[in-house]
């Protein structure tokens, strides 16, 4: 239980962060700024590396690999494509086609 | 789990925090996305490394067949398909959480000795992440046009969903008393599987932004959840980091679409919107003034300063190409232009600017909506395209007028404003718009795309 | 060890809750901050109530009523003469004498 | 910790977070510092309640004697002798953390089984706390004149404090691996206090805000030292936040001061600084234009906008009550009267502005330096009383001088600038100041509140 609290803490705390953070993003960027922090969000691909490595091969570790690989197209498609979008917010583009 | 990893945890959450802090800048924003994917790959690495792996392969097939979809996504989306991609990537975020959560409760030897708060947080896990994952495979099917559009209504919807939310309440209270029931456990996956379909089917294609954005919140809520599953602290940040940016993007949405949070979080959407396009604005007795493509393109070509008010019919028409080619012609004849970006313009918060960026358009030209409306009644020209009720002047004054009170774009107080769309139909929210009757305004009818390219055409004749 | 580290976790995500903040702090307002967040300081009072309150009437129990002292004219004194200052800021000073 | 006592300390952290964030605006702030010592509050309460306390004698003792002694500093300090009230807060902080730490080590029992981290924070706690208490004394002796204000210099200075720097290191390397050495805790205890005299002793007068921004950032992280010395998520938050609002404050005083943080942080204050005053630029051969009162009067009375620029001269004058007299007096006459407050002008950040709140001027007239540099071209008169170096213009341009690359008010950009001081003698900084000679200039010779009295009464008569 105190653990738990402890984890509740921390869990407030990256709270303000993001408040304060996010808030700074510019309405320019909430695109890339949603795209961005879903691919953040597959870091729910630790838990399922734990899950699937596991080598019971039961159900659970079947599970397992569903979200690894669920999480791993959050945060490659999420991050590449972030990239993609960003890449193209230039103060002044040269070469256009 | 080592001190050691603990430390490497916090350094990829340290890293997420860094990159967020860096998207404050177009300048900076790249930067800051590389900064963010370093942090996931040292927590991938710390994992695989001291994670206490026993089996490499499962992991392989999960990491190769994850890895691949992700890039081809990322690789083919075209811009403007980009709300049903974060839809679908919200989607699988959730969905991997109650995954993992899931593994969690079933693992062997662990149903007994589970203590209450690792139980009650694994089902709050499951519920949330599998309310994200059907969630947003529903707005993914919206937004992609597989599913209707439309808002699906049945009769007792509110109840239905009320007595599903019950149910799931009670499935919690009771899964928590007595842990080692795995019937019931599936029994409560395939609830909030339900419940995410039956409280996103019943929202308009219109209102999907907003579901998105709350959707995001609830990605990154239930990866915080797993973490607490797991007692991992890595999970915990990152989630809250992503619930809060979710719940700011949710909440900017419903202000500049005039709506409350609690409006849109118990599920009411749509109701108030969907008689009121019965009031059509067709047949008037006003006059209207209309432009030709000769006329608006001399009017253009010898303004001083322009702005190009883009709305949702722009996004539709996919007519950003052509908009930047106009601008790329009048500006070399001494008119300034800058881009009037309402929060709600394009199909996702932020949408249009992507659009308009991925056409070449400097972002140094692109103004937020605080930041360009005090310029414009020192602008020549207000070009609005595809735009409506994003510059309703009706919404400043019309105590009575459904859209009264949600901020607007100024263009009335342009000198002149040329407003580009196929018809005098109202917009999304079904009401007429005064702009189009007064002094200044000439309409120019025709879809967006066609008419800019005659502009285009009657300006380089010019 | 582990509890060092979750503690530490929960000391980065403070500094970050601090920094952004406290950089929206008006320069006008910032001998008010130091005196307020030096009342806030004072919250070592919890460690000194413990270290006076465990009645063993030895060398740590004196030091921790010193200790409760020291950090009451902190917490008292700081948040008092933050509040005489911040009194004194109005838009429109009404009375004047 | 039981875990509610846990979530009330979580409570009164959020506290405090909440009433920082108010503190942004001067019209929420006060209710920002309510809204933080309801936390303390919180947390003292909780701690008594739930805190396993045997004995309540000795602390009603502490408490009595802190809160009056508290009371009575907060009470009777005036708004001139802050800088020495945060000093002594700042001294008394540090030595609380200092000495529970202090007590965890003493406390029966715990000596033999006690881990290695504990022994290494009680350290860290008790180092950077007597560092704090001690050398927060010093510079309160400073302020308050009671210790010379002059840098105290003496031979093998830095030779000494490195050697007290290394022995301090191996004291606590010591301490870890041998734990139950109560002699050379003491020892270490000694040697703390000895380090916080010699590291502020040799730094000047002048420089002491910048020490206290420091020490208020030490005091916080002392009291974080303490939270991981008897594992408190409570005195960790709070002491973080402490310390990175010293640290910010600290950084801001040095870019204003044109100093590096290194500059500061390695000690090496006053060094660059002691040689300059030998250029004094008393008698030169450049003509200044002076000014009486009456003529003064006259442009003051006369002025659409005047700007005063209120420096470290005015503060030593005391003359703010004077400087409101007048500006009560030209505004009725037609004058807009802003107030440009430099970053460093005052005795510490934020100084001047709490003196001319004291004087019952409003604070939407206090202009930051970045608000009204654009505003001075704009303004007909520029009033500089006992400013110097935050007004010289040598240092935007002339890049031997030692100010250059000091961001200044850029007063000389006013129609007229009238300079209130005693003489031409240089300000602190020992730099001859080129506005003074400027053709826009007019000097108004005396100290300053005399001179502003003399100015009121003709304004008065005219
Ligand atoms: N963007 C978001 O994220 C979001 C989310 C939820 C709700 N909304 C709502 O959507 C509205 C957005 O405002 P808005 O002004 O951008 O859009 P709007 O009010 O829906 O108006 C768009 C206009 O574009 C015109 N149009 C459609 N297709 C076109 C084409 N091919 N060529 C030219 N014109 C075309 C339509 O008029 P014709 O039929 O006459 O051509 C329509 O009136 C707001 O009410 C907002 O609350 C937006
Ligand atoms: N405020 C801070 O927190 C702080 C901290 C550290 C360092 N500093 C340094 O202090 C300087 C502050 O700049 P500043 O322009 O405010 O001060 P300054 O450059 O020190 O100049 C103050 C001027 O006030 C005049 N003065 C003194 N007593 C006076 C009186 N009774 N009546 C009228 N004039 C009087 C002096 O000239 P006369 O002798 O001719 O009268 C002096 O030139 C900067 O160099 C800054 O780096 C400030």
């Amino acid at each position: 239980m105190e653990e738990l609290v402890i984890l509740l803490v921390i869990f407030v705390l990256a709270m303000f962060v993001g408040f304060e953070v996010i808030t700074k993003v510019p309405p320019t960027l909430h695109t890339p700024l949603m795209s961005g922090s879903n691919a953040i969000s597959g870091i729910t691909i630790i838990g399922a590396l734990l899950a699937a490595g596991r080598g019971s091969g039961d159900v659970a570790s079947i599970l397992g690999v569903i979200a690894v690989a669920f999480a791993m197209i959050n945060v490659v498609g999420g991050f590449m494509v972030t990239d993609r979008m960003l890449r193209m917010f230039k103060r002044r583009p040269e070469e256009r086609e | 789990m080592s001190p050691f990893v603990m430390l490497l945890y916090l350094a990829a959450a340290v890293c997420f925090i860094v990159g967020l802090k860096r998207l404050s800048s177009p300048a900076t924003a790249r930067s800051g996305n590389l900064v963010g994917s370093f942090g996931m790959l040292l927590a991938i690495v710390a994992t695989l490394v001291f994670g206490r792996i026993l089996s490499f392969q499962l992991i392989i097939v999960g990491v190769v067949i994850g890895s691949t979809v992700g890039a081809v996504f990322a690789r083919t989306v075209k811009m403007t398909g980009m709300p049903q991609m974060v839809a679908l990537l919200n989607g699988f975020g959730g969905g991997a959480s109650a995954l993992v959560a899931g593994a969690e409760f079933l693992r062997p030897m662990a149903g007994a000795t589970m203590p209450l708060n690792t139980v009650l947080t694994i089902q709050l896990s499951v519920l949330i992440g599998g309310v994200t994952f059907s969630g947003s495979l529903i707005a993914f099917g919206k937004l992609q046009e597989l599913v209707t559009g439309r808002a699906v209504t049945y009769p007792l919807q509110k109840t239905l969903n009320a007595l599903l939310f019950a149910a799931t309440i009670a499935l919690v209270v009771w899964l928590v008393i007595s842990p080692d029931q795995i019937t019931w456990f599936v029994v409560l996956a395939g609830v909030a599987l339900l419940l995410g379909v039956l409280s996103v089917i019943p929202i308009g294609g219109a209102d999907m932004p907003v579901v998105i954005s709350l959707l995001n919140s609830y990605s990154g809520i239930a990866a915080a959840m797993t973490g607490f599953v797991i007692n991992n602290h890595g999970l915990i940040i990152s989630g809250a980091l992503v619930g809060a940016s979710g719940l700011i993007l949710t909440n900017i949405m419903c202000k500049a679409m005039n709506r409350s949070l609690g409006n849109v979080l118990f599920g009411a959407f749509g109701a108030t919107m969907i008689e009121a396009p019965s009031i059509t604005g067709g047949a008037k007795d006003v006059t209207v003034r209309q432009v030709g493509p000769e006329d608006a393109a001399t009017m253009l070509a010898y303004a001083r300063s322009v702005i190009v008010v883009p709305g949702y019919g722009l996004a539709v028409a996919q007519a950003q190409h052509t908009v930047r080619e106009l601008a790329d012609l009048i500006e070399p004849r001494g008119a300034e232009v800058k881009y009037a970006i309402h929060p709600v313009a394009g199909r996702m918060p932020g949408h249009m600017n992507v659009l308009l960026a991925e056409a070449d358009v400097p972002y140094d030209k692109l103004r937020d909506m605080d930041q360009i409306n005090p310029e414009f009644d020192r602008c020549d020209v207000a070009l609005v395209i595809g735009a409506n009720d994003v510059v309703n002047p009706a919404a400043r004054s019309d105590k009575s007028n459904p859209l009264y009170g949600m901020p607007i774009l100024d263009v009335d107080k342009a000198q002149h404003v040329i407003v580009m769309k196929r018809s005098l139909n109202p917009g999304f929210a079904g009401v007429d718009n005064p702009l189009f009757y007064l002094e200044n305004t000439s309409m120019f009818f025709g879809s967006a795309k066609a008419s800019l390219e005659k502009l285009v055409a009657e300006v380089k004749a010019l």
